[in-house]
């Protein structure tokens, strides 16, 4: 099995990707999919969790997309879950199964989930911030015994906007991890929370000192969530975040992602608060 | 009762919008009208109160297939009337231009506005399936064409390069020669052209007219050059409302025109009866193979004439490019103007006929203008042949009498977004 | 590093017999009253003593439209395009060599990219040295650019009637070969250049009112200047600065395709910090909507968070942005604004109750 | 290549100089696969064809601005049977040279041209067509410009909108290389401009006129100061912001309500 980075590596150009076919699709949301990707035979992914990969679609563009599928889960195959919001996003959701597309990577720095052993987990996932997540939280889940307590907290707009239904029911029914879920605009069925996910905050009995935090959502998140963290007592070094920067390149040659001095698709997207806490583009 | 009636509303191929009405009852012609229904441009009054320098880019707007000519019309009213002299380099470069534009308009026209009555199809577009050939070489012609143009001024349509006294940009030698082998390559698809029109057969309808077109003794002129018309006369340019002597009709927005006739003939037709003399040879050549003689009476030969006039221009052109090679072609800066005040007329033949542009200029600023466009002298000329017309086919069916009216006013190339212009030459305050 | 001696005189015949090697030759010649880097087809086209150019010779590493790979959408089939011809980039001065090193290092850091490397392979630089500043704007003593001992292959140093020719690789040895109107120097030669440039020293001033190593603090002192939002209110965000820099590298990346939707290639083409959408995300969010932001982000990277990155500052002095800026906005100004500020903030005694 | 069905695809023209549609014409110099791709079903200016009365337009492109009050009822049946309706050029996505008059007292512009023969002529200030119908996109320029009408085709037939560079257009005149007309003693609209062209205009060494159009957010006090500075009269930048920019000052002036 040959590594796709070391493929997208040795190729003539580390800007053309390698063709690989969508097995199956299957619409999570109005405008979420999840598009099952393989490789040609003899490749692997070899990624960790929080790592993304550059998704073409031939003829269109490309796009960073994190893997949402768990190493653990791999099978020769891996899981993207694209939000279509732009050329190569909406472009990617009128294929069909069977379609080619081109894969880079898998690029970043994941989750230092070694550093996680034997701490408690706080999962925090906003919208389509899930979608990294799951692939750490299945990634603790299919080690569950190398981590402490694992709690869960999922925040969508509305419930139809939840991602990943059937996994979070899969992880609801497991005894060893803690699931809460709100949305912002509750349905008349809804019988969960309703709220911002800061509202979850209160129902959950945490405190900081052996706990790790991992936060996944969009940019006024964070704003809202990290006070939250802080004053339970979570060390800026135990909180670990994705960060979305525009992206043209994944490698660190095209400028876009620079937060500061620091390229996200480089050194991120994943970062602990206390390497970007100075930094106020990282907020802005 | 017998009625004929024709009405075709928003004639095709044609650059503009223009209506044919004609109706005849009892065999009597009551109506027979070129309607011009393009919306009124108003750029005279527009560029009132404006920089001169501004004019010439604003008036290649007036028309997107004649706007070299318009900007050199419009550069040499206002040079006329600021007293500038130009270098001889700025002359040959505006020649070559212009011949780049007549290139385009005419294979334009001829092949893909006139050959499809021709060869039976209704447009250029089954005709690429048919003929691809054809097409090919037209598209092949008009790439030359574009190319002259795009060396030259940046591009064909609204040419960027042209300005007062002179141009902004210069062609390399690099460039030069790479248009004289585009110029060299295209005398095969030349000649191709001369025998396929060769070939063609014309509706045969003559009616003898008056026709006006620019005239120098020593060139096929289309830039300056005096008013002369068949009839034997000629005129200096100022004296242009003498001879156009404009007048409205309720059914168009263009004017019309008439000068010692009812009506008058310019364009590529009245260019070869009046300037034959004038003609490269090897046009004169391609002439006799399309059994052209001056005078040339039949309206419909004026693509023909057009044919003529694509040979004159690939070989005069590839002249002036051997002659700015020659010469060497270098960076001048455009002459200012020795004054800012003057009232001056540029007249150039452009594509479709005799163009007259008339500037008064105050302290730099335009406080009056008059455009006189040949599709507009064209109008009435082209209504009395189609009132000369009808009578002889006034018993064919009815497609057949509207196709030969249709034909008969896409021959004059009308250029009807261009015609819809002023009369009324008074500044009003 | 040996060092030849060429007569100024030969110097035509010397670019004509590269040019009959097939070699592309690239250098400065007029235009409009200013020079740029073009093909030089004529030799007598070539301005070697000129002041500055209007852009900088990246182009001649990072086009401005640069093909990746071209493609077929539906056989899926991709052809990487690794272009490179032998050229000679001739007169480059010595900021635009050291804005050269910053490419390198940039392009060859973590993943190194293949088409910057192939261009740089077959690219040989002429370097010449300035003899005096070459414009208003130039700063190049205060960045240490306004002399360079490597990453040349041949360097020139005007002598007056003869050019002093160091030879600084094999390829620059390569450039010579064949060529006999060209000597090994002697010691009188030695003290000639090292009279020319004794008095190239005293021509030049610093422009700055902070030191070198000072700068990357003096600029991160800024980061909450009001300065930047006075330099967005009048900022056209037209982005010349950027695009004429030797050492700006952004890009976008598209893809191009026929209109039978089957043949295509991935292009890059140069991109700008200044323009509004650099920065915007999925949602809309620009991280840096305000104008006064985007400047402080270009000078943050010419002055600080290049030289973190890479060792290497991110300006090297050249001027062009401030000759080329619509509203004058430029580095000298703006660097040397914010030592006044950091000044004012230090300078002890305005004790404020 | 694989057999896509052929969009249908029109042009139409209102008032403009029919510029844009002959560089499409144009187009197929370089581009003849276009008819490939497409299916032309009207084009008066090329072609005698028309569509029946009861199909739909997949594409309606349209040259010119509306000028007169009967333009309207031809836009409106146009944007009726069209899927997409694309503004083509400068006349119809900005109103272009037309609205040079707008400022006009309209009357005396008619008597300038036809005299006492002027009410026999219907006109109105002219307007671009998103005045009076929804438009889809615009292909701006004057003319448009060839290889972007392609793209923008490109996109259209990959099902997205035409993507139009809405950074200013000293970005692809300083990456061609071009002298800056302001180191040149001239004037220039490119920072304020939306790029597209290839800054076209700079390289033949004329400043950019604006024809299309300004950028989202155009810095004009700014610009007016460097024009000012390089020496040109509060008058001459006023008429330079309104040879294709009228309609879009006015409408900055509240003045096209
Ligand atoms: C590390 C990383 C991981 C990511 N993971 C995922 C993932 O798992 N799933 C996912 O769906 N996305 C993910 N994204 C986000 C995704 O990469 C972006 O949304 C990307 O821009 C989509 O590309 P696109 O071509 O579809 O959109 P683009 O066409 O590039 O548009 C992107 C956004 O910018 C806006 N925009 C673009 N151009 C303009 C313009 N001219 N004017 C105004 N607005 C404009 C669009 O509206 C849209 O919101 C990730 C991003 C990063 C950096
Ligand atoms: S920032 Fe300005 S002065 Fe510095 S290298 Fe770039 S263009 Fe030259
Ligand atoms: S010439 Fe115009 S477009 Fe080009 S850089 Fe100068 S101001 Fe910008
Ligand atoms: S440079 Fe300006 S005026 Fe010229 S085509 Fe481009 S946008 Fe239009």
């Amino acid at each position: 099995m040959i590594t796709l980075l070391k493929e997208t590596l040795s190729r003539e150009s580390i800007y053309m990707p390698t063709p690989a076919r969508i097995t199956g699709m299957r619409s999570l949301t109005q405008s979420e999919t999840l598009f099952q990707v393989e490789l040609p035979s003899g490749f692997h992914l070899h990624h960790r969790p929080g790592q993304f990969v550059e998704l073409s679609v031939i003829g269109v563009g490309e796009a960073p997309i994190s893997v949402c599928s768990s190493p653990t889960r791999s099978n020769g195959s891996f899981e993207l879950c694209v939000r279509a919001v732009g050329k190569l996003t909406n472009a990617v959701h009128k294929l069909a199964a069977g379609s080619t597309v081109g894969i880079r990577g898998p690029f970043g720095r994941s989750f230092p989930v070694e550093r996680f052993h034997g701490r408690d987990i706080l999962f925090v996932a906003g919208g389509l911030g899930l979608a990294p997540l799951r692939s750490l939280i299945d990634e603790v889940m299919d080690h569950r015994g190398m981590f402490g307590r694992v709690i869960l907290l999922v925040g969508a707009r509305s419930p139809g906007d939840l991602l990943f239904p059937e996994d979070l029911s899969r992880w609801a029914a497991r005894e060893d991890i803690e699931v809460h879920i709100t949305v912002e605009r509750p349905t008349e069925d809804w019988v969960s929370n309703v709220g911002v996910i800061t509202t979850l905050f209160n129902k959950i009995d945490y405190q900081g000192r052996n706990m790790v935090a991992t936060i996944v959502g969009p940019p006024v998140m964070y704003k809202f969530v990290l006070p939250d963290l802080l004053a339970h007592g979570l060390a800026d070094s135990d909180i670990w975040m994705s960060f979305e920067r525009q992206m043209k390149c994944g490698v660190g040659k095209c400028g876009h992602c620079q937060m500061h001095h620091i390229y996200t698709c480089q050194e991120g997207p994943i970062f602990s608060y206390q390497e970007v806490k100075h930094l106020e583009e990282a907020f802005a | 009762m017998s009625r004929v009636h024709v009405d075709v509303h928003h004639l095709t191929r044609v650059e503009g919008h223009g209506n044919i009405v004609v109706d005849v009852r009892n065999g009597v012609l009551e109506k027979c009208e070129l309607q011009v229904v393009e919306t009124p441009r108003f750029f005279e009054p527009m560029v009132r109160g404006r920089t001169y320098k501004e004019i010439p880019h604003i008036v290649s707007r007036i028309c997107g297939i004649c706007s070299v000519g318009h900007s050199t019309a419009s550069l040499r009213a206002i040079e006329t009337a600021l007293g500038v002299e130009l270098s001889e380099q700025t002359i040959l470069l505006r020649r070559l231009n212009m011949h780049g534009e007549m290139l385009d308009s005419h294979v334009l026209h001829a092949y893909m506005l006139i050959a499809p009555d021709l060869l039976g199809v209704q447009s250029v577009v089954p005709l690429a399936k048919s003929q691809p050939e054809v097409v090919l070489r037209a598209l092949r012609m008009k790439k030359l064409a574009g190319e002259i143009c795009r060396v030259i001024s940046g591009r064909h349509t609204h040419p960027i390069a042209m300005t007062v006294g002179g141009f902004t940009h210069t062609p390399s030698e690099r460039d030069l020669l790479y248009l004289r082998k585009l110029l060299l390559d295209a005398r095969a698809d030349v000649e191709a052209t001369v025998d396929l029109f060769a070939s063609l057969e014309l509706p045969a309808f003559e009616r003898e007219t008056e026709y006006i077109a620019s005239h120098k003794d020593d060139e096929y002129c289309y830039i300056d050059g005096v008013i002369a018309s068949s009839e034997g006369h000629t005129w200096p340019a100022k004296a242009y409302r003498s001879v156009t002597n404009e007048y409205l009709v309720p059914h168009s927005t263009a004017k019309r025109a008439r000068n010692l006739r009812d009506s008058y003939m310019v364009g590529a037709l009245a260019r070869f009866n009046v300037n034959f003399e004038q003609l490269h040879p090897v046009a004169k050549a391609a002439a006799a193979k399309l059994g052209m003689k001056p005078p040339v009476v039949n309206p419909y030969m004026i693509t023909v004439a057009q044919v003529v006039e694509i040979v004159h221009c690939v070989e005069d052109a590839i002249e002036l490019v051997d002659e700015l090679l020659l010469r060497g072609v270098k960076w001048e800066e455009p002459v200012e103007p020795p004054h800012q005040s003057g009232q001056g007329v540029g007249v150039c033949d452009v594509p479709r006929g005799i163009l007259f542009h008339d500037y008064t200029i105050e302290d730099g600023i335009m406080t009056a203008a008059n455009c006189i466009i040949p599709t507009g002298q064209n109008l009435q000329n082209t209504e009395l042949d189609m009132r000369a017309l009808v009578p002889k086919i006034v018993d064919r069916p009815q497609p057949e009498i509207t196709l030969a009216l249709e034909m008969l006013v896409r021959a004059y190339d009308p250029c009807i977004s261009c015609s819809t212009h002023l009369l009324d030459v008074e500044f009003k305050e | 590093m040996s060092l030849r001696i060429m007569p100024k005189s030969a110097l035509k015949a010397w670019i004509q017999k590269l040019q009959q090697r097939s070699f592309r030759i690239v250098g400065p010649k007029a235009l409009h009253g200013r020079y740029v880097f073009d093909d030089i087809h004529d030799v007598n086209d070539l301005v070697i003593d000129y002041p500055t150019t209007v852009s900088a010779p990246k182009q001649y590493l990072l086009p401005s439209r640069e093909v990746l790979f071209s493609f077929n959408a539906e056989t899926m089939d991709m052809t990487a395009h690794i272009e490179a011809e032998p050229t000679v980039l001739v007169g480059v001065h010595t900021c635009d060599m050291h804005a050269i090193q910053l490419l390198d290092t940039v392009q060859n850091h973590g993943f190194a990219d293949q088409h910057y490397r192939a261009r740089r392979d077959a690219l040989y630089l002429v370097s010449i040295e300035c003899q005096k500043p070459c414009s208003a704007q130039c700063f190049c003593k205060d960045m240490e650019t306004y002399s360079v001992t490597e990453t040349f292959d041949l360097h020139l140093v005007d002598m007056g009637d003869a050019y002093a020719v160091q030879v600084g690789s094999e390829k620059g040895e390569a450039l010579l070969q064949g060529f006999t109107n060209i000597w090994e120097s002697t010691e009188s030669d030695q003290q000639r250049l090292n009279e020319v440039m004794a008095d190239k020293w005293q021509n030049f001033s610093f422009r700055l009112d902070s030191t070198l190593s000072q700068l990357p603090d003096v600029v991160g002192a800024g980061m909450h200047s009001g300065y930047w939002d006075e330099l967005g209110d009048i900022c056209l965000a037209c982005g010349a600065c950027t695009q004429v820099c030797p050492t700006c590298y952004c890009f976008d990346v598209t893809d191009e395709v026929d209109l039978t939707l089957t043949q295509g290639e991935r292009v890059r083409v140069w991109d700008s910090c200044q323009i509004e959408k650099f920065a915007v995300v999925a949602g809309n969010h620009n991280f840096r909507s305000q104008l006064g932001r985007r400047q402080r982000h270009r000078f943050m990277r010419k002055g600080k968070y290049q030289y973190e990155a890479y060792g290497k500052m991110g300006c090297v002095g050249c001027g062009r942005c401030g000759m080329t800026c619509p509203v004058k906005i430029n580095c000298i100004e703006t660097f040397n604004h914010l030592t006044q500020e950091l000044v004012a903030k230090q300078t002890p005694g305005e004790v404020k109750a | 290549m694989t057999t896509r069905p052929r969009p249908k695809v029109a042009f139409f023209d209102f008032t403009s100089c029919e510029g844009c549609q002959l560089t499409v014409v144009d187009l197929l110099q370089d581009h003849p696969e276009l008819l490939d791709a497409v299916e032309i079903v009207e084009f008066r200016e090329a072609m005698s064809e028309k569509l029946p009365l009861d199909e739909r337009y997949v594409i309606a492109f349209v040259e010119g601005s509306c000028t007169r009050q009967s333009d309207e009822a031809r836009l409106k049946s146009i944007r009726e049977r069209a899927d997409l309706l694309i503004a083509l050029g400068a006349c119809a996505d900005l109103g272009g040279v037309n609205a040079i008059r707008n400022p006009f007292p309209l009357q005396e512009v008619r008597e300038y041209v036809y005299g006492e023969k002027a009410d026999w002529y219907e006109t109105y200030p002219a307007r671009p067509i998103s005045a009076v119908v929804k438009v889809d996109a615009a292909i701006p320029g004057c003319p448009i410009d060839r290889d972007e009408f392609a793209r923008a085709v490109t996109h259209l037939l990959q099902g997205r909108m035409p993507n139009l560079p809405d950074y200013p257009l000293c970005i692809e005149c300083k990456s061609r290389g071009t002298v800056c007309m302001y180191q040149r003693g001239q004037a220039c609209l490119g920072p304020v401009t939306r790029a597209g062209c290839g800054a076209v205009c700079p390289a033949y060494g004329y400043g950019c006129e604006g024809c299309r159009g300004f950028v989202p957010s155009p810095n004009l006090e700014s610009m007016r100061e460097v024009m000012r500075e390089a020496g040109v009269s509060d008058e001459e930048i006023e008429s330079r912001l309104r040879i294709f920019l009228t309609y879009q000052m006015m409408e900055l002036e509240g003045a096209t309500s």
